[in-house]
């Protein structure tokens, strides 16, 4: 089997994560949104030590990754671009601002351009529903999108 | 302690922390440190105050001043005028959209005239990290009454008595779950709270969590007293970083005062709070699922029974109830069962919580007792349909819901009201749309959602959703056939006769609900080849007329694609095979001269 | 932080701290409280608002009467400040000038407390905002 | 006492134990609920009842939806209609669906004719596809011993619940999720890659043709029929009590003498027996128990005790992937199937005057791990496998039906010598337990110098997954124990890392039951009566055997003399012995 490389400070974050945790399988998810926060995503490397740590399959891991659309094994973009595709957001035109996004950067939902700059994603209402509809970038959030406003959002942090 | 003459809160809910509430915070802050005062003027950042159409909001008393729409520049003029001179600053009044009338205190608004605030009861008016205020208000009164003066039978029977039901959307009599879960024996027992909000549109339980999170933890202690559970377990969405940390913060404080921990006022009862964090599955609402998910699993439902009660976390008994169900018990205990089972309809007692949102002028959160009707809450609450459009369908219970109609405005909203006519209630999220709206694609829009969100457990669900938003994508694409509506009907039908759990079984409502009250609108589309809303980009195609056009050249510019041409001062044209139809021209056009056809 | 041991220390707790959260609780509902309004302009200052503000505050709340005290601009009677407007529920707002704290306490004692008039009273030709 | 529940079924009162599902509550009044994704693996201890595919649907009156009678418990005064025309519209829906998303290649399915969703097609009468629409597609993944296309999968699950659960092997999981999901290993890989042990048990019980044996029997063709090349075949003991099986016989009936014929008749040049091996396994294997157990007796520190048997090649991927820092603990003796290959292709070539690369030497196992073992590297001699590969007994029985023999009738032959002689010792390798025994008889008479009069160690019988006895060595007491499933092995392993064994030596065999049980076995869907009546048919040939101790089998005698000198001696080191890799998972520091 092939043998897996990580660099040595990153395998002791894990450790020290997974035994934050007391080594339990049962805290599995949790160990994963800690390590996704250091890491930014979740690279097979990660989930193999993951496993190991806790002692289950890294079948196991596999599955409870791909299982949440929280968890993200490709790096997300230097300015993540996620759409709320809530109910409220899509009835005020979401799917519009979406499909805008998509065309400009040219990058599939779930995706990130070339040069790593944007990856865009969907999320589910942020609860800003009166913002309708909305557009975070990181952390920072745009209410009250339409598609003409799409080029000047992305224009900002392509300098 | 410091006693303040006046008070200002903000509202610091997520969606006017996006509209940069804290940067108003600051602001009045230090507007009030430069005139000196201190010692005068508390600043206080709340939880919601629902009324997110005009956030962020900002409050002053004892006056009741509501600001609306207020910015981080209008800081210093609201301290220097209303505070230091005691004038209002009109220009941030709310102005009632009908009759034009400035309005300053919020209750009489029409958003907030027809509210009963029971589960939001401290949202908007408390700090939500500042235990003192919660204890101000009869915080941990409700906890300390059982613990001192009731037995956890008698605390059921109130609840029981209450009339009280899962305001997560099943709807069940929660003293009763109470019960099973209490008459279950064993060495450990687990109480958790459902703050797993999934349902797109629906932001309720996350209002509650930041606004008021200790009532969510004296309402969980309070259920592990009467099951005889000492840990608790918040299972809340990830995506939630504001509640999370207010929850954290309460907890901590909880823990500090000694209200969580061992031997809780005296009494010898015993109880922490511990959180886990969800990662994107909806179906994780369901409580089997939510428990596998603790358990760091795959949030995979299983099929009750074994209900939770007997076998659930860890394989020990434990009660799920959600977050606005537990807001409401600190209430029932303080102030009785009688007084809470005298609010609401016949069958579903006490208040519920919504989002109100899509195509309504007033979107918010909001709190109406049981029984009042879709009209009040969609044409007095909400304020009617924005830009003077026609009210069209009125979606609830998210995508286990329903799209209810102009006929349905009358029905009283209760539990079982809207399962009569063919919705439910759902966590309560309710998305009013207008004639714009396509309910052909508001049904593949949830169909989308509950294809994504389907864990894939079980045959009808995996596929079955699947296949249903196969058909109404192909409707929508203008290929349907009239046999597709008898497959849909039989789909949904056994989709929810035979899925595994809640999802699969409530996913079709929004077929059969647009099915039932929207059928020409789904003829139109397979007959005619045409979507009456306009909204089915297959079925429509954008057109200049050549005699309104004068040729301002202003679409050609907008358009993404470039695919309108026409010289400066003539009349454009829109080459069809080109056009993405994504409407920037239409919007554009300052002659309506562009339409779609 | 001190730890809440028993009910009762939760009860005197919530005691001690309810007075501070007075202001919002009453802000809820004040048309069901006496509303007293307090002429906060420079003219009104100079001459004393300020004490007679604080005074009003803290004495009502002494006396136990349940009263929502809040400052306002000029009333325009700069010639009688400070001045004040007191609102009895279900009465007409009546206002009062050259309140300094010893007229303050005739009016808590007789107007607020009774209903009966005190000297002092200036005629409303002045309506303030809602 | 058991309360008892009473219910209608279809209109048909029934009274039943609280506790029972209506599905046995109906199957006891002989009312067929059909299923697809239940599975009751009896005295495993294993019932998977995931309620995933919905087939098994009944309308329980008063309650909202259908109910899934593999998991919805009896209820007193229940009233359920198992066939209505609501429930026969909801089930044909969901096969439909169900079909919806499966490949229609039914005509070249590896499963055609023996595939469970086939057949509940027909039996709901599917014939017209009323929902149509996107199927899921994935790479065919071919390994050594597995094909998996999961483009057939159903979502069943019962791969994963024995890979997992029965085998605790972790190389399946459900991944993704809705229409997306499927079962498969860590990052989608293949399955060479994984973990797997290559045991088969997910094959065993999958009810499609997702999951297949890699199918050897074209090759066998087309080798048999090349007249230039020697074709030998060597047959494993637990084939011959399962082979029946698959010609209608009952299980437990012994076809030995028909198998012979069998393959003889397919133009093998010579059918050997792989019990021949066995013996040979014995001398090795037992040979260096004592060596071991005479070492630690003399107080030597460094001897590994436990010794672990080795003839399980799916327990020997087991422990080289998840237990490699005790890979020295392992007899170092080959399995019997790789025993056989050098043994063929160094001596009996010879004798038979051809050279290597003209023979074949085919083995029929009951197992999928040994087409795998056939393959690797240590086992081959410049890239020549000393076991050209292996073919299932199921798939043995698919060659004799192309070849329409009629089974039943075929005479009974022999098998030819000198690899087809073989003692009971030999005979009861194919059964969980007996491997050990058949240790046992020859280790006790080499090591006291002494006959053992009574050569039936009944304490090592039988079919609890983890068992231990202790057998009288002349006043030396050998402590014995015995694990067969993977997870069983697990639990002695871990037991002996943590030093907590108090065995002597350990036999283990991967497949619940052991080979009888294999992976490549005629299915015996979790009935364990089958894999005892199997297991009963391999002591019968044991007791019905003149010679029934390895060492005393006249060809071996003479093998060791002719050939090989003496037990674990300098060719048998190079020939019959082998050493483990550490395949775990290792993470690269960089």
């Amino acid at each position: 089997m092939a043998k897996i490389k990580l660099a040595k400070s990153k395998v002791e974050k894990l450790v020290e994560i997974c035994k934050s945790f007391d080594n339990k399988g049962s805290e599995l998810i949790n160990v994963l949104h800690k390590a996704q926060e250091t890491f930014g995503y979740l690279p097979a490397e990660v989930q193999e030590t993951i496993a190991r740590e806790l002692n289950v399959s890294v079948a196991h891991v596999y599955g409870v990754v791909t299982f949440y659309s929280f968890f993200s094994m490709v790096p997300k973009g230097e300015f993540p671009i996620s759409i709320c595709m809530g109910t409220a957001c899509y009835v005020r035109g979401a799917e519009k601002v979406l499909e805008e996004f998509k065309r400009q950067l040219n990058v599939p939902v779930g995706e990130t351009t070339e040069d790593g700059k944007f990856s865009i994603s969907c999320l589910r209402c942020v609860g800003a529903c009166g913002l309708a509809p909305v557009v975070t970038v990181g952390e920072r959030v745009y209410g009250r999108v339409s598609a003409g406003d799409v080029a000047d959002i992305i224009k900002e942090y392509q300098k | 302690m410091e006693k303040y003459k006046m008070h200002i809160l903000i509202c610091g809910g997520t969606g006017c922390r996006a509209s940069a509430s804290e940067a108003i915070q600051n602001n009045l802050q230090e507007a009030i440190k430069a005139k000196g005062l201190d010692d005068e003027v508390q600043v206080v950042m709340t939880g919601c105050f629902g009324f997110c159409e005009k956030g962020p909001i900002v409050k002053i008393l004892p006056d009741n001043t509501f600001y609306v729409e207020v910015k981080p520049e209008d800081a210093e003029e609201l301290i220097e005028e209303h505070i230091v001179k005691g004038r209002k600053v009109m220009r941030l009044l709310y102005v009632d959209p009908e009759n034009k009338e400035v309005i300053s205190d919020s209750k009489h608004m029409g958003f907030y005239k027809k509210q009963i605030r029971i589960a939001l009861r401290n949202c908007g008016f408390i700090n939500p990290e500042n235990l003192d205020e919660y204890i101000a208000r009869d915080g941990y009164a409700a906890l300390g009454k059982c613990l001192a003066e009731m037995t956890p039978q008698t605390v059921i029977d109130e609840i029981k008595e209450s009339g009280l039901r899962g305001r997560g959307g099943g709807g069940f009599p929660t003293g009763l779950k109470w019960e099973f879960a209490a008459k279950n024996i064993a060495d450990q027992k687990y109480v958790v709270c459902n703050a797993d909000e999934g349902d797109p549109g629906a932001f309720m339980d996350r209002s509650i969590l930041e606004g008021d999170p200790h009532s969510v933890l004296e309402a969980m202690a309070i259920c592990a007293y009467t099951m005889g559970a000492d840990k608790g377990l918040i299972y809340i969405r990830a995506e939630y970083p504001l509640a999370i940390t207010r929850l954290k913060v309460a907890i901590k404080q909880a823990r500090e005062y000694g209200l969580l921990g061992n031997d809780i006022l005296g009494s010898g009862f015993n109880f922490d709070v511990e959180m886990r964090y969800g990662a994107g599955a909806f179906v994780c609402g369901e409580e089997t699922a939510l428990i596998h998910s603790m358990e760091g699993l795959r949030g995979e439902p299983t099929v009750k029974p074994p209900f939770p009660a007997e076998s659930g976390y860890n394989g020990k008994p434990t009660n799920v109830n959600n977050v606005e169900t537990f807001a409401n018990i600190p209430v029932i205990i303080n102030k009785g069962a009688s007084w809470f089972n005298k609010i609401g309809s016949e069958k579903s007692k006490g208040t519920k919580v919504f989002a109100l949102a899509g195509k309504i002028n007033n979107v918010g959160l909001i709190e109406v007792p049981m029984g009042t009707t879709l009209r009040e809450v969609i044409y007095e609450i909400g304020g009617g349909i924005k830009d003077g459009k026609k009210f069209k369908a009125v979606q609830t219970g998210g995508p286990s819901g329903g799209c209810l109609t102009e006929k349905h405005l009358d029905t009283p909203i209760d539990f079982d009201n809207l399962l009569a006519v063919g919705s439910m209630m759902g966590s309560g999220g309710m998305i009013v749309m207008d004639e714009d709206d396509c309910m052909v694609s508001m049904a593949k829009f949830y169909l989308e959602f509950t294809v994504e969100e389907s864990c894939g457990k079980c045959t009808p669900c995996r596929v079955g959703n699947k296949r249903l938003h196969e058909i109404l994508d192909k409707i929508t694409l203008g290929n349907g056939t009239k046999e597709d509506l008898d497959l849909l009907r039989n789909l949904s039908n056994v989709i929810k006769d035979t899925s595994l759990c809640g999802l699969g079984q409530t996913s079709p409502n929004p077929v059969l609900s647009t099915l039932d009250n929207f059928y020409d609108e789904y003829l139109a589309h397979i007959v005619d080849h045409r979507c009456p809303a306009g909204q089915c980009k297959a079925l429509m195609q954008y057109v200049i007329d050549p005699e309104l056009c004068v040729g301002c050249t202003l679409c050609a510019r907008n358009c993404p694609v470039d695919c309108i041409s026409g010289e400066r001062k003539e009349a454009h044209l829109i080459d069809t095979s080109k056009c993405i139809k994504c409407g920037a021209c239409m919007e554009k056009c300052k002659f309506n001269a562009i339409s779609i056809q | 932080m001190a730890k809440v041991k028993s009910l009762a220390d939760l009860k005197r707790m919530k005691d001690a701290l309810q007075s501070k959260m007075d202001l919002r609780e009453k802000s809820n509902d004040p048309e069901g409280l006496v509303q007293i309004k307090v002429a906060m302009a420079t003219c009104g200052i100079a001459s004393g608002a300020k004490e007679v503000m604080e005074f009003l505050i803290e004495e009502t709340a002494k006396r136990g009467i349940r009263t929502v005290v809040t400052q306002t601009g000029c009333m325009g009677y700069c010639y009688a400040e400070p001045t004040i407007e007191v609102h009895l529920p279900g009465k007409e707002p009546i206002v009062f000038g050259d309140v300094n704290i010893k007229k303050a306490d005739e009016i808590i004692e007789k107007y607020i407390k009774n209903g009966e008039l005190v000297d002092g009273i200036i005629p409303v030709n002045y309506k303030t905002l809602d | 006492m058991e309360k008892m529940i009473k219910l209608i079924i279809d209109k048909k009162q029934v009274e039943v134990p609280q506790g029972t599902t209506i599905l046995e509550a109906a199957k006891g009044i002989g009312i067929d609920i059909p299923t697809l994704c239940y599975m009751n693996l009896g005295d495993m201890g294993i019932e998977h009842n995931p309620g995933g595919c919905r087939i098994c649907v009944v309308e329980v009156e008063g309650r909202r939806n259908l109910a899934p009678s593999c998991n919805t418990k009896c209820g007193d005064g229940m009233v359920i209609n198992t066939h209505n025309i609501r429930v026969l519209n909801a089930r044909k829906t969901v096969m439909e669906l169900m079909l919806s998303d499966h490949p229609f290649d039914c005509l070249v399915c590896a499963k055609s004719g023996n595939c469970d969703l086939q057949s509940m097609a027909q039996q709901l009468g599917v014939r017209e596809l009323h929902y149509k629409g996107e199927q899921s597609t994935y790479k065919v993944d071919y390994s050594p011993s597995i094909i998996r296309d999961m483009d057939k999968c159903i979502m069943c699950r019962r791969c994963e619940t024995m890979c997992n659960e029965v085998q605790t092997v972790g190389a399946l999981s459900a991944v993704n999720r809705g229409f997306q999901s499927v079962v498969a290993p860590a990052f989608e890989m293949d399955l060479e890659k994984s973990v797997c042990t290559y045991c088969g048990q997910c094959v065993a019980v999958c009810p499609t043709g997702a999951l297949t044996e890699k199918d050897h029997t074209n090759q066998l063709i087309r080798d048999l029929a090349d007249a230039k090349k020697t074709v030998v075949v060597q047959t494993a003991p637990a084939v011959r009590a399962a082979l029946g099986e698959e010609f209608g016989m009952e299980p437990g009936t012994l076809v030995t003498g028909k198998m012979v014929a069998a393959l003889r008749q397919l133009g093998f040049d010579s059918v050997f027996d792989t019990d021949f091996a066995a013996d040979l396994t014995i001398m090795e294997e037992g040979t260096e128990l004592l060596d071991r157990l005479k070492k630690h007796l003399d107080g030597d520190k460094n001897v590994k005790l436990p010794i672990l048997t080795s003839c399980c090649p799916a327990w020997v991927n087991f422990f080289e992937h998840h237990f490699p820092d005790m890979k020295e603990i392992p007899s170092t003796a080959r399995s019997p199937q790789q025993m056989f290959g050098p043994i063929a292709k160094n001596y009996l070539a010879k004798e038979m005057g051809i050279k290597r690369e003209d023979m074949i030497v085919v083995s029929i196992m009951p197992c999928l791990a040994k087409k795998y073992e056939c393959q690797r590297d240590e086992f081959k001699v410049d890239g020549d496998p000393d076991v050209n590969y292996s073919i299932t007994t199921r798939e043995l029985a698919n060659l004799i039906k192309q070849a329409n023999m009629d089974f039943k009738t075929l005479p009974d032959e022999e098998f030819d010598n000198p690899m087809g002689e073989s003692t009971g010792a030999g005979v009861i390798f194919g059964t969980t337990g007996g491997v050990i025994e058949a240790a046992a008889r020859t280790a006790y008479e080499v090591y006291t110098g002494k006959t053992l009069e009574k050569v039936d160690f009944e304490a090592l019988r039988g079919m609890e997954g983890i068992r231990s006895a202790t057998v009288d060595f002349d006043g030396l007491p050998l402590n014995i124990g015995i694990a067969h499933g993977l997870g069983n092995a697990r639990k002695l392993l871990e037991d002996i890392r943590d030093g907590k064994s108090h065995y002597h030596a350990i036999e283990i065999m991967a497949c619940p039951g052991g080979c009888i049980g294999g992976g490549g076995q005629p299915l015996h869907h979790g009935d364990s009566s089958i894999l005892k009546k199997r297991a009963a048919a391999l002591y019968r040939e044991d007791a019905g055997k003149a010679i029934r101790k390895s060492h005393e089998n006249p060809y071996i005698i003479k093998l060791y003399e002719e050939f090989l000198g003496k037990p674990c001696g300098e060719l048998s080191h190079k020939l019959l012995h082998t050493h483990y890799f550490d395949k775990s998972n290792d993470i690269e520091i960089e």
